[in-house]
């Protein structure tokens, strides 16, 4: 590749405002002409795709610095700074974001019909949000494209959704909204304690990484940022949003919500959360640990009585990504590799199980497990994917869902072996719901056939489908590529959270009890 | 001489502005309002606010008080028509939160005092006239655009259609 | 050897490669070809074409399309070739020294992540290739009959896709140079067992049996997981060379103590009763049933099942060292052995018959590790893999002649239409009853020694053992009496179709049958003059684990090696004694099948008449899967349902709800102050003017 | 001379009867004399302390209220007009449209 060096510095810049540029063209494109507006978005996602493969390709390794920095001052009374940059955590969601898009908008094609114009614009704002989450490394940057996040996805929910779409829409932003405010009032307490230890405002993460923060100070912050992040995961018990928008949401949108949205969680803790606070991640790790593996276990046996399978593939989103929190908060790199290759996993996997639904949905009208069966028979294609991608979701060896998961339990057991015991359960589990989804849906008599007017996949499905499977083969056989270029910057997040909570250890007075140090409680 | 007359325009002030408070005809109110008007003008002239006082009188008595009586008499509402009002607790409670603003007032502007030498021309027309032409042109030029935007708009607001 | 095959042990990956061929190929000419076949077009592909095994009733044989001959070649033919270099292979191992009998090929990394390095890199040692031959070699010849017994089916190309997706997935099983790859495969013979067993989806009994399978393996894969994790943060590694290099370090510095490895060994054995279908996760065996012949006969007979007997036969060296668990496997084997024989007797479908046989002979290979005899029980796996897949293949050619019907109460007298079906099924159940001579006898009674005379092993057991091997006779001999003998009674409709099955099926019968004769004549004990070569080829591998036991016990090595082997050396007169005794109780099974099937056919319906209660039990298998239904399932399902309706909506989400209802109700409180009225917002000001002016002055 | 206080005092008297008659009539016409009315009381405190300090602003302030007053009348007024058009009514307790 002869990128020009030009090309490169300003690339994730780039990255980030080709889709806004997008959306501004699309202003000038006649609404009538739903066709060109689709097209012209795809062309737009796939440019942008397209552009994000360089990062990949000349992304090194065996760095843990972040690489295509580009930063220039926004408000810089505040210090606050337009920063931008990509590690080896951020790296993989990036072109996890990138890839989807495409696919999300082909799966449009048939089944957006009305306000198609509006429709794309939302989404190519929504990859301009989630790129910008992803790449920025200022805190507030970070926070502006955290919520610019939610506004597309609300109008996606609420004005192409299904019929409780208000409602879903409504709950989405608000739950989420409640935690991002509570990040907001810790974000300020970090930039005026920051601003009180060293005397300079600002946002940039790197210098606020090396602040040490009091820990009774870390507690409140990371339950603040953690909260946020959990919403957004979800975590069990703040989970109840997902359901209603997964089920509301057009298929698109629930390609996305699941594949990209729900990361920006674990991401979330992933580069903030976790870095920022050390010690209160380590003492808090036993009780996120056991929300995580709760996660798993609920998610998974409530999956399994749905009668409609969106709502079950959205249960079993919570319980993947209970996985993924499992395996971040394993705190060493097994776990936290794990973590980040299911995250992959669960957008590729999850998303295409979305998709699929999508598929019989339009034909069909109705996401009804009752209302299927026997429909391998009609649709032996669609059969065979789905049930690639439903054996993917289940972890079966060979397939991406098992490395991720067997890398996160692995780590984790090293943490906490009855926490592992109990996820492994989610192992059983999570056969037990997609294998009897599957088996009410695709196998049996069929009966309802001239009710479903299916037909088997087109051509245009066939395109969207075929690049998820392949990856789901390519990350179950080979993951190689895709562990390696996180490898560095996992390392160093080990080793640099270890060492501060090590430090804090020293310092902390011997006997003090963890209550103590929280709560101001002396023996 | 100056505490009589004070005294003396002070309570016709007064009196008037209670009686158009009171009044349930809104003609009376009228009437009264013009004769508060012209005892603060009168109060004005004390204070050798010569151009104010005419002002006033030309203004508010001559102008905006006529316009009242003209819209009383526009839309002419029936004796048995006007509205009933009753004393009420919320009335007196308006009452009373009026006469805490008053005290108020009162005790804030107990230790205002003047400095001696008082200059007392800056109420001249010619004063007046001096500092609305330089240091506050700007203000009243706007002034006439907001008066020239207020006959516009009641114009508009008062034709039957537009 | 010489030229380019000169080193065949670098061709070891063709192994796996022939069999992925296959599968591509296939899986290609199965979108390709069959796809549209699928398609209905109108509704006359709605008729119950389910059952592939007996189209005849379709009439006329259309001429088979071309694809259908070129998956019918492929298929065996991947398998051949992969049989071929695994034969070479092997061969060339044993011209090596036995001590340096381990080959390992490293493919590529798979998985490296931190202290985690996994290759994938296939292991020959004398343990897998023993496994290989036995996986290739019977694969091979259920592919020729699958063929035959398979060509009225209409997915004939999916099937075969499965058929090598599994070679593949099993040869990686026992291939595999790491616990991790040996999962792979695990899992990936689960995936294959649960696509085979639910091949016709359409019934839903099969669709049910296929999750079933696949569920109720994931629970033992579970433990299998577990047990990965903890050798993983023990040894440091997951290959089965370098854990076995460092046990000796490890137990030096006191890290694996028997409370680990029984740990460990409890887990991988949790594992194990899963794949190989020991108590309590049995149920899904009988079940599998519901797949086509040969796949019970590949898959839930010969192979798959006896992965987990593989297993436990790789982790020797830590099951050695965990005497607890040494005693859990035989126990669980000798009670799954004759608690499965038991419920053999009842059962009127043959291959149900089949099916608890191979639980109760899975039991009996589990009792032989329980024992320490790992290499009764690898020779039992490989001796039963012949018989086991003779019986089913026969069964199959039996539920060919019948047209479907597998219920043995409508069969009968078959003997005159089947001959070669008739005779290689009699030898294949001659071998399992443990007549002197066949194969069966060897392993059998090798095990029934070893649970006898080891140092794990009691006369409990062995009784056990025992009688299960006398009800093994009696309700073999009751299937063959049924099938073949007496009266007809034959559905006229069926009878007229009744027909001796093609050469593609009696072929491999007939081979399997030789097999089944003579496979066990290569591990005659010594105690009857053989040389055992079995398990002088097997002894490399499992002497690790007795050096390792030698060592938890403290007894130094030259003297605890000496005693096994002095064991296996000592001509004991109580084997032979033991071995009549055995070989007694099974012709005293087969006497009463024959005095009760063939003598006196009206006595069984009465013994049962006569025991209602008792016969139910029996035959309804315990009501195990009921109560399993009802213990678990049930429960597990009524408590999600109440997790999603009352906490999920009723708690969780009533809260969110309740949260936003008060914000909203608040709101429709303090909207009340707005009454429209301009006086009552103008004392709202003056309000305020109050108080701010108020607040200025005395402040 | 006076004492400064006793106009600021007679401006707040002022000031009060009129925000009295604001906030407790029903006369939509008195209520903009009223207003009117504390306007007035506010000039009268503009132009007595600005005639106290020598200072020509309060004058000129006091000039401002006035046809800031002049404009809101003629407007006031014209709104009046249209609504009684509209509703028959000038009592202000029926026009709450706003109400809720």
């Amino acid at each position: 590749m002869t990128a020009s060096p030009n090309l490169m510095s300003n690339l994730l810049t780039i990255l980030i405002f080709l889709p806004l540029a997008g959306a501004f063209a699309l202003f000038f494109l006649p609404k009538e002409n739903g066709r060109a507006i689709k097209h012209f978005t795809l062309l737009v996602t796939l440019v942008e795709f397209l552009l994000s493969i360089p990062v990949l390709t000349n992304f090194d390794g065996a760095t843990a610095a972040m690489q295509f920095t580009q930063k220039f001052a926004w408000i810089p009374q505040f210090g606050i700074s337009y920063n931008v940059g990509v590690d080896g955590i951020s790296l993989w969601l990036l072109m996890l974001t990138t890839f989807i898009m495409p696919i999300a908008v082909l799966s449009t094609y048939a089944a957006i019909e009305k306000h198609v114009k509006e429709f794309m614009i939302f989404m190519l704002l929504l990859e301009v949000g989630m790129v910008g989450v992803f790449l920025a490394i200022d805190l507030f940057l970070f926070y502006i494209f955290w919520e610019l996040v939610l506004i597309p996805m609300y109008f996606l929910i609420g004005v192409w959704g299904g019929e409780r779409r208000i409602y879903a829409a409504v709950k989405f932003f608000i739950y989420t909204f409640l935690g991002s405010v509570l990040m907001l009032v810790a974000i300020l307490a970090l930039y005026f304690y920051n601003y009180k230890v060293t005397g300079v405002y600002t946002t940039e993460l790197s210098a606020l990484y090396n602040l040490n923060i009091p820990v009774k100070m870390q507690f409140w912050m990371f339950l603040a940022f953690g909260l946020a992040f959990a919403f957004k995961v979800p975590m069990f018990p703040f989970h109840t949003w997902l359901p209603d928008a997964h089920v509301e949401a057009p298929t698109a949108g629930s390609v996305i919500l699941a594949a990209v949205l729900l990361k920006m969680g674990t991401y979330g803790f992933l580069r903030l959360a976790m870095p920022l606070f050390p010690v209160a991640t380590f003492d808090l790790m036993p009780f996120v640990t056991a929300l995580a593996v709760i996660g798993i276990i609920y998610g998974a046996l409530v999956a399994m009585v749905q009668k409609d399978i969106k709502k079950l593939v959205a249960y079993s989103s919570v319980s993947h990504l209970g996985f993924v929190m499992l395996g971040l908060f394993a705190l060493n790199i097994e776990g936290i590799e794990g973590g980040i290759l299911q995250m992959i996993n669960h957008g590729i996997s999850t998303g295409a199980l979305f998709l699929g639904v999508g598929i019989i949905y339009e034909r069909s009208h109705t996401r009804q497990i009752a209302d299927f069966g026997g429909i391998a028979k009609i649709v032996p294609l669609f059969t065979l994917i789905f049930m690639i991608v439903t054996f993917s979701s289940i972890g079966l060896p060979g397939m991406n869902g098992f490395v991720g998961e067997f890398l996160i339990m692995l780590g984790a057991f090293k943490t906490s072996q009855t926490a592992t015991v109990f996820a492994a359960s989610g192992v059983i589990l999570a056969a037990v719901y997609m294998l009897w989804m599957a088996q009410r849906v695709l196998f049996g008599k069929l009966t309802n056939a001239h009710k479903l007017h299916l037909t088997d996949m087109n051509l245009r499905e066939i395109a969207y489908m075929a690049p998820l499977v392949l990856f789901i083969f390519w990350i179950g056989i080979y993951p190689q590529p895709f562990l390696r270029k996180m490898d560095a910057s996992v390392n160093a997040f080990v080793v640099q959270i270890h060492a501060k909570r090590q430090a804090a250890i020293a310092a902390t007075p011997a006997g003090e009890t963890l209550l103590a140090r929280y709560f101001d409680v002396r023996k | 001489m100056e505490p009589i007359l004070f005294t003396l325009f002070g309570a016709i002030a007064v009196g008037g502005a209670l009686l158009v408070v009171t009044r349930k005809n809104p003609m009376s109110a009228a009437i009264s309002l013009i004769l508060s008007l012209f005892a603060v003008a009168a109060l004005f002239v004390l204070r050798q606010a010569h151009f104010l006082a005419a002002i006033q009188v030309i203004v508010y008595a001559g102008a905006v008080v006529v316009l009242f009586i003209f819209v009383i008499m526009l839309i002419n509402v029936p004796e048995n028509r006007l509205p009933v009002e009753k004393l009420t607790v919320y009335r007196l409670l308006g009452v009373v939160a009026a006469g805490l603003l008053m005290i108020e007032g009162a005790v804030a502007s107990r230790n205002f005092s003047a400095p001696a030498a008082a200059v007392n021309e800056a109420g001249s027309v010619e004063a007046v006239g001096r500092a609305l032409f330089t240091d506050y042109l700007l203000a009243f030029e706007v002034t006439s655009v907001l008066l020239l935007a207020a006959v516009v708009g009641a114009t508009v607001l008062a034709k039957k259609k537009i | 050897m010489v030229g380019p095959l000169s080193n065949i042990h670098e061709y070891l990956w063709l192994i796996l490669a022939f069999p992925l061929a296959g599968v591509v190929l296939n899986g290609i000419i199965a979108l390709v070809a069959e796809r549209p076949l699928l398609l209905p077009a109108d509704d006359h592909g709605h008729d119950d074409h389910g059952h592939g095994g007996h189209g005849d009733e379709h009439g006329a044989h259309h001429e088979t399309p071309g694809y259908r001959k070129l998956v019918a070649f492929i298929a065996p033919a991947m398998i051949f070739a992969a049989f071929v270099v695994a034969l070479l292979s092997v061969i060339q191992l044993a011209q090596m020294p036995a001590e340096s009998r381990t080959v390992v090929q490293t493919l590529f990394t798979w998985i490296q992540s931190g202290g985690l390095s996994v290759s994938v890199a296939l292991q020959l040692d004398p343990l897998s290739s023993v496994m290989i031959l036995v996986v290739t070699g019977v694969g091979f010849l259920i592919h020729v009959y699958s063929v035959g017994y398979m060509s009225h089916e209409p997915a004939f190309a999916r099937f075969f896709f499965y058929l090598n997706l599994f070679m593949f997935s099993m040869l990686t099983l026992v291939l595999g140079s790491s616990y991790l790859l040996m999962f792979v495969g695990w899992e990936g013979v689960g995936l294959c067992s649960y696509l085979l067993i639910g091949f016709w989806y359409e019934k839903d009994s099969a669709s049910t049996a296929g999750k079933k399978a696949f569920v109720v393996n994931r629970v033992g894969d579970f433990g299998f997981l577990l047990a990965m994790f903890l050798v993983f943060w023990n040894f440091g590694t997951l290959n089965y060379t370098d854990v076995m290099a460092r046990i000796p370090a490890l137990q030096h510095s006191g890290i694996l103590t028997a409370g680990l490895a029984t740990a460990i060994t409890l887990l991988m054995f949790v594992g194990a009763t899963g794949k190989s279908a020991q108590i309590p996760l049995y149920i899904w065996l009988p079940d599998a049933m519901e797949g086509p012949t040969p796949v019970s006969a590949l898959i839930h007979a010969a192979t798959m099942v006896t992965a987990g007997v593989y297993m436990v036969a790789r982790s020797n060296a830590l099951f050695m060292l965990a005497p607890f668990t040494m005693g859990t496997v035989a126990v669980i084997g000798a009670a799954t052995a004759i608690f499965a024989a038991s419920m053999g007797i009842c059962q009127k479908d043959i291959k149900r018959v089949l099916a608890y046989s191979t639980v109760s002979q899975l039991g009996y290979m589990f009792l032989a590790c329980g024992v320490g005899a790992f290499t009764a029980g690898v020779f039992h796996l490989m001796t039963h893999a012949f018989f086991k897949a003779l019986l089913f293949l026969g069964s199959g050619s039996v539920i060919h002649a019948m047209s479907g019907e597998q219920d043995m109460m409508k069969m009968g007298s078959l003997r005159k239409h089947t001959p070669i079906t008739f005779y290689t099924m009699f030898i294949g159940t001659l071998a399992i009853a443990g007549i002197p001579g066949l194969a069966g006898f060897f392993s059998k009674d090798e095990i029934l020694w070893k649970a006898y005379s080891s140092s794990h092993g009691s006369p409990v057991l062995w009784a056990v053992a025992a009688v299960a091997a006398g009800t093994t006779a009696f309700y073999m001999f009751r299937l063959i009496f049924l099938t073949f003998f007496g009266a007809s009674r034959i559905d006229k409709e069926v009878e007229k179709h009744v027909h001796e099955s093609p050469f593609s099926m009696t072929i491999p019968l007939m081979v399997l049958a030789v097999l089944s004769i003579c496979g066990g004549w290569i591990g005659v004990p010594a105690a009857l003059g053989g040389l055992n070569h079995f398990e002088k080829w097997l002894e490399p591998i499992f002497e690790g684990g007795h050096k390792a036991a030698a060592v938890a016990t403290e007894a130094l090595s030259h003297g605890a090696t000496a005693a096994v082997h002095g064991a296996a050396a000592h001509h004991d007169p109580m084997e032979f004694i033991l071995m009549g005794a055995s070989v007694a109780v099974a012709l005293f099974g087969i006497a009463i099948a024959y005095y009760l099937y063939m003598v006196r056919p009206e006595k069984p319906a009465k013994i049962a008449e006569a025991n209602p209660n008792l016969y139910r039990l029996v035959y309804n298998k315990y009501f195990v899967d009921e109560l399993y239904e009802w213990l678990i399932i049930r429960r597990i399902v009524n408590g999600s349902v109440w997790l999603w309706q009352m906490f999920d909506v009723q708690f969780i989400d009533a809260m969110v709800n309740g949260v936003a209802k008060t914000v909203r109700s608040a709101g429709d409180e303090t909207r009340k102050i707005q009454t429209g009225v301009v006086g009552n917002y103008a004392f709202s000001i003056l309000l305020g003017a109050v108080f701010i002016v108020g607040y200025l002055i005395w402040r | 001379m006076m004492e400064p206080s006793a106009y600021l005092i007679l401006s707040g008297i002022l000031f009060a009867i009129g925000a009295v008659g604001v906030v407790a009539r029903k006369n939509a016409l008195i209520i903009l004399m009223s207003v009117e009315l504390m306007l007035n009381g506010v000039n009268v405190a503009f132009v007595a302390v600005g005639s106290y300090l020598g200072d020509p602003t309060g004058g000129i302030f006091a000039f401002m209220v006035m046809t800031v007053a002049a404009a809101e009348a003629a407007v006031g007024l014209s709104i009046l007009i249209a609504i009684y058009r509209l509703k028959e009514t000038i009592d202000i307790t029926e026009l709450s449209v706003l109400k809720w």
